[in-house]
């Protein structure tokens, strides 16, 4: 028999690699997440614009044939999506964190009724990076077979670290989002500025969705999300709202999604489910540890109506 | 030929590549037959909800003849519509009806797809080089453990020394999870997938991708990697539906226990893909034609499960219409994995 | 204007002042109704012209909605059927959102309070009385679901982590370790192809309410959501959690038990959400398995904004939803269009009654002051 | 920019002067402003009094261009101009300090100044920025640190840091919204000072709203004095005596007198004991740690500190709203842990600082928040389980009369309450029923000379009649008035006691800078 497993380090190199995978998904929501809610605004239905965004960019890549169009579109429905979402909660006394929950469902909605004659045809993929060329274990050549969007947003959150401190914009975005009053007293216009970041985020929200569909799992169907848009929103507190902690953590949820099936490939299989709920269990167990009743959570933006 | 409408309901979308794709095809062969309507919903799920449709479909469309087609409607909610409606009838897909124990006005269907899982198996064995195989499954209950034993057992027809490797999801419909699970095989040096999922088409995708051969499941994916399919095993339920339509029509009685495989037209297999090499198209021809005529048995003694135990004793050979084999709850040797 | 005060004839009638109390009223009462329906109104119409756009025709569409939603007594019961299990999920919310949590987790409590209801009938049912048999299941659900949201509102004061994200990770946790329990301890070997609990003898199972085919889960629902009311509104426990709502610093000064008032509140919410779990068990399903992971949690969190987490408004909208959701099948059957057709309606719908909080306070003639001065 | 601009751009560091001209505004049918005419010129102090609600801010507020005038005009440098928004009056140098502060807690200092300004680069070269800051601090009368996110300095050290952007910004006239409330009287001095030296030298001018005679008198050349919406009169300081310009502030009023103190007798019975508590403060890093503090029924004791240093810690401990490490608080010699049984047990009575973020919910009605304290409780003193609506009503009706509360109703919600009348409903709760010790945290801040009569002479009331006080205020004067002893607070430890009758104030401040 030939032996090609690679047996229980499969284990550790399969986190690895669903890290690299699974996460691309979590990071963009994230940090189009962080965007909007540095700005004051909390835009909880981020999962109907990834499942949205997932179907555009199928659709649009199935009838032209072009992955990155399919991209291109999906950020510009997600910009929609976000800008509808932050006109509707600049009106006084209207709830951000309903609106979200009634555009998730809007956009799942919308998503699955026009998402319908594109489940059966094939779009192409988005391109890999063979990165793993350097090795001759087909794994660490299929670990290391990165795709493009996972670099970009591994770049974007550097990006937008530097960007927070260092530029206009960034400022301008955390001024907005610490207080309101000090911004309209600058002359900024807090809506317009949460308008806009709103759009910001929607749209690399959008982009989550075009990996899931154009690249992994790579199709389109109503099942295609399984809550990462939802579970992203709550990754941003988790990182404490910091672009760089979104990347982590995405990182570790990625890695720990992968911790399930990893294991029963090697023949650890007694109790899958609770494998199947590590990353939950390790997210709320490093929350808890890492919380404090008397200390306020470090980084929250303080305009923000969830942690008020 | 009396007017009589007919619903159809199904738990997830109509048009997923799979299990509920395969019912839509036979609720559309239905459509094409004359004096029928047909009435269809889609995504709903095992609760009061798929009572109040069925309740809905013969109170408001007139439905004579329902199909609801998902395998968690039967206990209670289709029990309990047959109960309040008497003269409406309900077929049921999944085996469950039992003389005596279940009114008369209802009754199940089933195929016998693990037979098309062995004949899966046999194009796998051909065409594995590592000699291990791989199996992404939903939950280990047994009509899917019927299905991975079938594939392992197909498999060692050719090479008793393959191995098949199984990963639970957990769940019906998960594709980030089916992919990782897909994943994590080829990882391990799995060479031919297949699966039982409700939607196959993200580990048929995956797996060709990773460069494995795929072997497809209730409906034909050939054309999601048509160089790295080897075969699939396909439901044929339009032949199903409609058979049972035309009796209704012609007010026959309606059988309450019907199941059937190949040689029944209830399950069929997809055409073979090219990555089956010469021997293997033999070999599957062969057990192929062995099955249409009927009483083949897949599982025949002596057969230990992984853990060793004696499963079927040496004289023992079960045909694919055994009841045996409906409560399923081992795992063959050589499949590395546990039920639980 | 002079009032004789002593002519009994002119009272109600002629005194415009014994008029003011019911004026004043009907003004603030009148400003939600009149609200809420020019939002659904509207959201209607925005339907319309979507479903114009895809060339169908909304006269129809509405006609199947009025029909397959509230058009016959079968109607009217199916949506009623729906909306039963989402009083209590959305109670689950609106209650800690009185004291400003957002808990969006209710789904754990629901499933966990369907697997706590079936792990005590096992030993109970077939041998003891009915009653007690259901009662029990429900404490046990109660407990269970209280256990589980309370943790949330425990580690939101205690440990201060925000509960948002902890009752969502919560939830996935209480529905791995569901399909744990109903796939290990405690499945009946006889359920083949679906795991799941030992289904409950038929004469244990909730049955309906008499004259009607809905289960006694919607009297359960309305009956919490009228305690829900009355906790909150007439008793100086909810008067008390409305201060910490409003704001913890300040119900702190006045020695309020903050955290305990978290902790119970959030363990009630949770306690709601898993007896719904207990009635799909007791009413629906009849054993506990993965169908109890309906996303009624879910659908609750919805319910509750709606209703601007009051708890008699619940009664309603929750009706609502129900009879959008029961006339969704016959627009499918009807009119070919897909499934999702109900989730853009529902969309749009919500997102225009939630925008259209921002009409409260903006038009005088709601204002009771005006109809204080004006008379 | 589309405005056309009549006057030239003002050089930085150049005074320039602005009049007012029969400025109005109205707010519906209430006329905040009614035709006031006042003239600032270039190089002058100019000082703004009236009383809460005179209509000082409104006026500012119409020359900033936040609020746009009814009617009347404007001009700088003896030309008119249109004034449409803040903005347009940066470009004319004019830049106002806010009785509330306006810098983003969470930016520090440098990203606070930096973003402030009219132009910032896309990209902000911070080695640059940093050069030209520490360049910019050289010239500055006070050293501020400026990487530190403003949300950790102290209230002194932020009003301070809002002059400082003022200046960084090049204006040159100068608005000060009651810029001294949260500074000790040295700080105050040494602000007020500094800032006149540069009016003296030509550099800026400055229009100052204070409720503080003495610092008018100090430090101002001229005064205008505002009562409801109009100018009542106007002066050089020199010619006017404090009691000419309270009379025009409040016309003929009689301000609410303190009782006479009731001396605190030998044997007064302790109330509030607490001994060698030590617990975190909010950043976590540093503890605090009170040693002995003992409160005497019937005597008034003063915190006296520079904000930051401990007071709000303190008073949270007491409130039970902050754990302590370790150490004992008690009330009439039974452990105290703060809850509502000890609380109501005891008659322990809280009025903290900023009262609508403090100790009201501000969405709930003026009738519910009265009742805070008593709604649980039947008439005959048990528990209540139901709310008694009715009983509420009329409590707080009674209420609102006896403090003078002005709502429009008792059911409006308390956040569209002035500020002064929230802080009288408060102590409407608090100070109605027996109290035996009653800890009060800056009462009067930013509130008119009338209504802080008003309320001292409550306080004074309560203690004649044997409640014990705690008073912590960041105004000496204030505590020099009330209390029996002073105790100042530094770096979370009680460093000094005095009797107030003695106190010597340089060396309280000296205590309180942390030179001890
Ligand atoms: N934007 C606004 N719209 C409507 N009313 C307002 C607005 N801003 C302030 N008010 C009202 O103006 C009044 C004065 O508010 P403010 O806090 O300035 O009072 P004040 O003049 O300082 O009085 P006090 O002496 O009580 O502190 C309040 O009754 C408030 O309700
Ligand atoms: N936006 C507004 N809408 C309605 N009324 C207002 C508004 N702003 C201020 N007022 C009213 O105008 C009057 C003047 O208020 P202003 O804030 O100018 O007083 P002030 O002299 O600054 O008082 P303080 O000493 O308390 O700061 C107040 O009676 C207030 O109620
Ligand atoms: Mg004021
Ligand atoms: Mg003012």
């Amino acid at each position: 028999m030939e032996e090609t497993g690679i047996g229980a380090w499969g284990v550790p190199l399969a986190i690895l690699a669903g890290a690299i995978r699974v996460s691309t998904p979590f990071i963009f929501v994230s940090l189009g997440e962080t965007i909007t809610e540095r700005s004051g605004r909390i835009n909880l239905g981020l999962e109907g614009t990834l499942v949205f965004g997932a179907m555009t960019a199928y659709a649009v890549a199935v009838m032209t044939n072009s992955p990155w169009l399919g991209v291109l579109a999906a950020m510009a429905t997600g910009a929609v999506f976000g800008l509808v979402h932050g006109w509707i909660c600049k009106w006084p006394k209207v709830n951000d964190i309903a609106i979200g929950i009634a555009m998730m469902q809007f956009g799942l909605g919308l998503a699955f009724f026009l998402g319908k004659p594109f489940i059966q045809p094939a779009a192409p993929h988005l391109p890999a990076i063979p990165l793993g060329f350097w090795s001759s274990l087909p794994q660490i050549q299929a670990a290391l077979n990165i795709n493009v969007l996972f670099l970009l947003g591994a770049a974007l959150a550097f990006l937008l670290w530097w960007a927070f401190k260092n530029t206009r914009v960034g400022l301008v975005l955390r001024v907005v989002g610490d207080s309101t009053d000090a911004a309209r007293a600058m002359g900024i216009n807090p809506d317009r500025v949460r308008l806009l970041a709103t759009a910001a985020g929607g749209s690399l929200a959008a982009i989550g969705g075009a990996y899931l569909s154009l690249y992994y799992p790579g199709s389109w169907n109503e099942g295609i999300s399984s809550g990462q848009g939802l579970m992203a929103v709550a990754l941003v507190i988790f990182a404490r709202w910091n672009p760089i902690g979104c990347f982590l953590a995405a990182l570790l949820f990625g890695g720990a999604g992968a911790f399930g099936p990893a294991l029963q490939s090697v023949g650890v299989t007694e109790g899958y489910y609770l494998f199947y709920a590590a990353p939950y269990v390790l997210t709320l167990v490093i929350m808890i540890a890492t919380s404090s009743p008397t200390r306020a959570l470090s980084g929250a933006p303080g305009a923000l109506s969830l942690t008020k | 030929q009396g007017a009589l409408t007919v619903g159809f309901i199904y738990v997830g979308p109509k048009d997923d590549y799979g299990y509920n794709q395969a019912h839509a095809e036979g609720a559309a062969a239905v459509k094409a037959l004359p004096g029928v309507t047909v009435v269809e919903e889609e995504n709903v799920p095992e609760t009061v909800d798929v009572q109040k449709t069925m309740e809905s479909m013969i109170n408001l469309d007139g439905a004579a003849l329902l199909f609801p087609t998902s395998f968690g409607y039967f206990d209670p909610h289709m029990l309990a519509m047959a109960a309040k409606y008497p003269d409406t009838q309900f077929r049921h897909c999944g085996g469950l009806w039992q003389e005596g124990k279940h009114p008369a006005n209802t009754g199940s269907y089933f195929g016998y797809i693990f037979q098309g899982q062995y004949l899966n198996g046999i194009a796998a064995g051909h065409a594995t080089k590592s000699k291990k195989i791989g199996f992404v499954a939903a939950k280990p209950i047994p009509q899917v453990l019927q299905n991975i034993n079938a594939f392992l057992l197909g498999a060692r027809t050719v090479d008793p020394t393959i191995t098949c490797q199984v990963i639970f999801t957990g769940e019906w419909s998960l594709a980030v999870k089916e992919a990782e699970a897909t994943n994590a095989l080829v990882d391990q040096g799995a060479d031919v997938i297949t699966c039982h999922v409700d939607s196959p088409k993200v580990v048929v995708e995956t797996a060709a991708g990773r460069g494995a051969f795929v072997c497809g499941y209730h409906a034909n994916q050939s054309s999601l990697a048509p160089e790295k399919y080897l075969t699939g095993a396909e439901w044929a339920w339009g032949n199903v539906y409609s058979d049972f339509v035309k009796r209704a029509q012609a007010g026959e009685k309606l059988g309450n226990f019907v199941r059937g495989g190949l040689k029944d037209g209830f399950v069929k297999m997809s055409a073979l893909g090219p990555g089956v090499s010469e021997a293997g198209r033999k070999a599957f021809e062969a057990t192929h034609a062995e099955m249409m005529k009927g009483g083949f048995s897949v599982f025949k003694g002596p057969l230990k499960d992984n853990q060793g135990n004696t499963v079927v004793t040496a004289d023992k050979s079960y045909a694919e219409d055994a009841i045996e084999l409906e409560s399923m709850n081992y795992l063959v040797e050589g499949v590395v994995g546990s039920t639980a | 204007m002079t009032v004789q005060a002593n002519d009994p004839a002119i009272s109600i009638a002629e005194n415009p002042a014994s008029l003011r109390p019911i004026l004043e009223w009907i003004a603030r009462k009148a400003e939600p109704l009149v609200i809420g329906l020019a939002a659904i109104l509207i959201g209607l119409a925005l339907f319309s012209l979507f479903i114009l756009a895809i060339g169908k025709s909304p006269a129809v569409l509405f006609q199947l909605m009025y029909t397959g939603g509230f058009g016959s007594w079968f109607s009217v019961q199916n949506s009623l059927s729906r909306a039963a299990p989402l009083l209590l999920t959305a109670l689950c919310v609106a209650l800690p959102a009185r004291l400003g949590l957002v808990i969006i987790g209710g789904e754990g409590a629901v499933v966990l309070g369907g697997v706590a209801a079936a792990a005590m009938a096992m030993p109970l049912a077939g041998s003891a009385p009915v009653l007690l048999t259901l009662v029990l299941m429900g404490i046990a659900a109660m407990v269970v679901g209280g256990i589980w949201i309370g943790l949330a509102g425990f580690l939101r004061h205690y440990r201060g982590v925000n509960e948002t994200i902890s009752s969502l990770l919560l939830s996935y946790i209480a529905i791995a370790l569901m399909n744990q329990f109903v796939e290990g301890p405690l499945r009946d070997p006889a359920s083949l192809n679906k795991p799941s609990t030992k289904p409950l003898p038929a004469e244990y199972m909730l049955g309906n309410i008499p004259g009607m085919d809905v289960h006694w889960g919607l009297v359960i629902g309305i009956v919490a959501c009228i305690l829900s009311w009355i906790l909150i509104e007439v008793t100086s426990y909810g008067f008390a959690a409305r201060i910490a709502g409003g704001n913890v610093r300040a119900a702190q000064i006045q020695g309020l038990p903050v955290g305990r008032l978290i902790a119970g509140f959030t363990a009630i919410a949770g306690s709601f959400a898993g007896l719904a779990g207990m009635i799909e068990v007791a009413a629906v399903q009849g054993s506990a398995n993965a169908s109890l992971a309906a996303g009624y949690g879910y659908t609750g969190i919805l319910v509750a904004f709606l209703a601007r987490h009051n708890p008699l408004a619940i009664i309603p909208v929750a009706i609502l939803l129900g009879g959008i959701d029961a006339s969704g099948g016959l627009i499918q059957r009807r009119m070919g269009l897909p499934d999702a057709t109900v989730l853009v309606l529902q969309g749009m719908l919500f997102l225009v009654i939630l925008f259209c909080e921002t009409f409260y306070g903006r038009f005088k003639i709601f204002n009771p002051d005006l109809w204080k001065r004006s008379l | 920019m589309s405005t056309v601009r009549d006057t030239p751009l003002p050089q930085a560091g150049r005074a320039v002067g602005i009049d007012t001209l029969d400025m109005t505004m109205r707010f519906g049918s209430f006329t905040a402003l009614d035709h006031v005419s006042i003239k600032v010129p270039a190089g002058s102090f100019h000082a703004l009094l009236g009383e809460n609600g005179a209509g000082k801010s409104t006026l500012v507020k119409c020359i900033m261009g936040f609020y746009h005038a009814t009617a009347g005009a404007l001009s700088v440098d003896g030309r008119e101009v249109v004034i449409a928004s803040p903005k347009d009056a940066a470009i004319y140098g004019l830049g106002m300090v806010y009785q509330h502060f306006t810098f983003v807690p969470s930016l520090t200092g440098a990203e606070n100044l930096v973003i402030s300004r009219a132009e910032v680069p896309a990209i902000i070269n911070w080695a640059k920025e940093r050069k030209d800051l520490a360049a910019f601090m050289e010239r500055m009368p006070f050293t501020i640190p400026l990487d530190r996110p403003v949300s950790e300095l102290a209230a002194g050290e932020k009003q301070k840091l809002e002059i400082v952007k003022q200046l960084y910004l090049g204006r040159s006239f100068l608005v000060l919204d009651e810029p001294t409330s949260v500074l000790t009287p040295a700080e105050a001095d040494e602000m007020l000072g500094l800032i006149r030296g540069m009016t003296e030298r030509g550099e800026l001018t400055v229009l100052m709203i204070s409720h503080k005679f003495h610092e008018v008198t100090k430090f101002a050349d001229a005064v205008s004095v505002l009562r409801r919406g109009r100018l009542v009169g106007t002066g050089k300081v020199g010619d006017l005596s404090t009691s000419e310009m309270a009379a025009m502030m409040i016309g003929d009023v009689k301000l609410a007198e303190l009782d006479s103190r009731v001396p605190v007798s030998e044997n007064a019975r302790p109330v509030l004991a607490v001994e060698q508590v030590k617990a975190p403060d909010r950043s976590g890093l540093k503890t605090i740690a009170i040693d002995n503090l003992m409160v005497r029924s019937g005597e008034i004791v003063g915190i006296a500190g520079i904000s930051g240093n401990g007071q709000k810690e303190l008073t949270e401990i007491l409130a039970g709203q902050r754990p302590a490490d370790s150490g004992s608080v008690s009330v009439n010699g039974q452990t105290y842990g703060a809850t509502r049984s000890e609380t109501r047990r005891n008659n322990v009575r809280f009025i903290p600082e900023e009262p609508l973020q403090n100790a009201c919910a501000p969405r709930m009605t003026v009738s519910e928040n009265l009742a805070f304290r008593t709604f649980d409780l039947k008439a005959d003193g048990k528990d209540a389980i139901w709310l008694n609506k009715g009983k509420m009503k009329k409590r707080a009706a009674a209420l609102i009369s006896d403090f003078k509360v002005k709502t429009a109703s008792s059911s409006s919600p308390i956040a569209a309450l002035s500020g002064g009348n929230v802080q009288r409903a408060v102590l409407a709760r608090e100070l109605t029923g027996e109290v035996d010790l009653l800890i009060v945290s800056n009462p009067c801040f930013g509130l008119d000379f009338s209504a802080v009569a008003e309320i001292r002479a409550r306080i004074m009331k309560a203690r004649n009649s044997g409640t014990a006080v705690l008073l912590l205020s960041e105004d000496l004067d204030e505590l020099l008035e009330m209390s029996d002893r002073i105790m100042v607070i530094s770096e979370g430890r009680l460093v000094y006691e005095t009797p107030a009758r003695a106190a010597d104030i340089a060396v309280i401040g000296a205590h309180m800078a942390g030179h001890h």
